[in-house]
């Protein structure tokens, strides 16, 4: 069973959620990234998502079995979309289910900042000009190039 | 050496490439991306690219063997 | 409109949701209290919540504007279920709606703390063994009594 | 002085009552749930118990008025 998982159609987080069901855990945390309707002062109209796939899964199966490790808790998943999507879209979303709420609210900040730098996923910004960008962490744009 | 080399994203658009094959006398990662920058004006290695060997992350100094398959990653969505 | 509000049905999770969308949004975090089926050690069957409900709304207002203030989020609400619930269900759902995740986590989990010790709601569990028990938080039952 | 006393969750079933009224010769909160006390024997005052005065929180020593209504809290669900 993949708790990561990559799709091209919108997230059904209705489903997602059921499958974090655990009697024993009296504590779930979801976060959702989505598509906002402003980047650095630009109006954003969509949002496009490039994902490797084969490595985006290992990478996010990886980060997952660390968050479970780490915090103790019972169950964490994450869903990332690609391709296309319109504002107010839900682009990814992380489940924590956990006895209790600290180690809840711990482990899907761990998993979604991991997420967020270790996987092959590229944004590409389409604005209301008509232009379209690249965008990157702001960490990492700052800092310097190699080469 | 042969090795496969797949180019994302940006680095796509900066080479104009989404894969090519690269004889190398170079036997690193590093040393093939430098190979390939030579060919392709556009492309520059930003600190936080990432480099991959036949679907698993690597390093820039990761040896390489001939018919390996190399991703190169521009700088991910982040924050 | 009430953005803290008292049910004693089914929290209705999806509408919950739906009340949070807000395009300027790139983060949205909610946290859910569930029933779980153990606590310290006994076999848990369902939980009962009283809630004086007059106090509980002005107090839960009032915490929701304090995480409006204090984290800049654009959106906070939450919702708390009395009477008896099963095992699994959701007794409280917390949601924060804002630009970034740095604030939508710190608001959502200041909101539940908060609520958590500030609202007139008590619980009582009941065993499988059939006994029935007031529980208050660990932290106040280790404390001394007062007379 | 006369005001509505209402008890919650234990509290209610410590006094096996959910409101009466009081006469006190006190004059605040806390005097007032003392005078309880003595009428209820299995009533207590846990550390984080609470209390409020017309659906206002209030202090233990938050002063009455004739036909207020006070509400005894016992310590919350918390955790």
């Amino acid at each position: 069973m993949n708790r990561f998982t990559v799709t091209h159609d919108t997230i059904a987080l209705d489903a997602f959620r059921r499958g974090m069901d655990d009697p024993s855990c009296g504590a779930y945390v979801q976060f959702e990234g989505r598509v906002r309707n402003h980047n650095e002062g630009q109006p954003v109209l969509r949002l496009e998502y490039e994902i490797y796939e084969p490595l985006a899964v290992k990478e996010g199966e990886r980060i997952l079995d660390e968050a479970l490790a780490r915090y103790g808790v019972e169950k964490a998943a994450a869903e990332h979309r690609g391709g296309l999507m319109g504002l107010e879209e839900v682009a990814v979303v992380v489940g924590v289910s956990a006895a209790h709420r600290d180690e809840a609210f711990a482990a899907c900040r761990y998993i979604i900042d991991e997420l967020k730098i270790r996987l092959p996923i590229w944004k590409k910004e389409h604005y209301a000009s008509g232009e379209a960008r690249w965008v990157n962490c702001q960490r990492c744009a700052s800092a310097h190039d190699q080469g | 050496m042969r090795v496969k080399v797949r180019y994302f994203a940006a680095f796509r658009d900066d080479t104009g490439c989404s894969e090519e094959f690269v004889d190398s006398a170079g036997s690193t990662t590093g040393e093939v991306f430098e190979q390939c920058r030579s060919r392709h004006q556009g492309l520059h290695r930003h600190q936080a690219s990432m480099v991959a060997v036949n679907d698993e992350m690597a390093q820039w100094d990761t040896p390489l063997a001939d018919g390996d398959e190399v991703l190169f990653f521009p700088p991910v969505a982040g924050g």
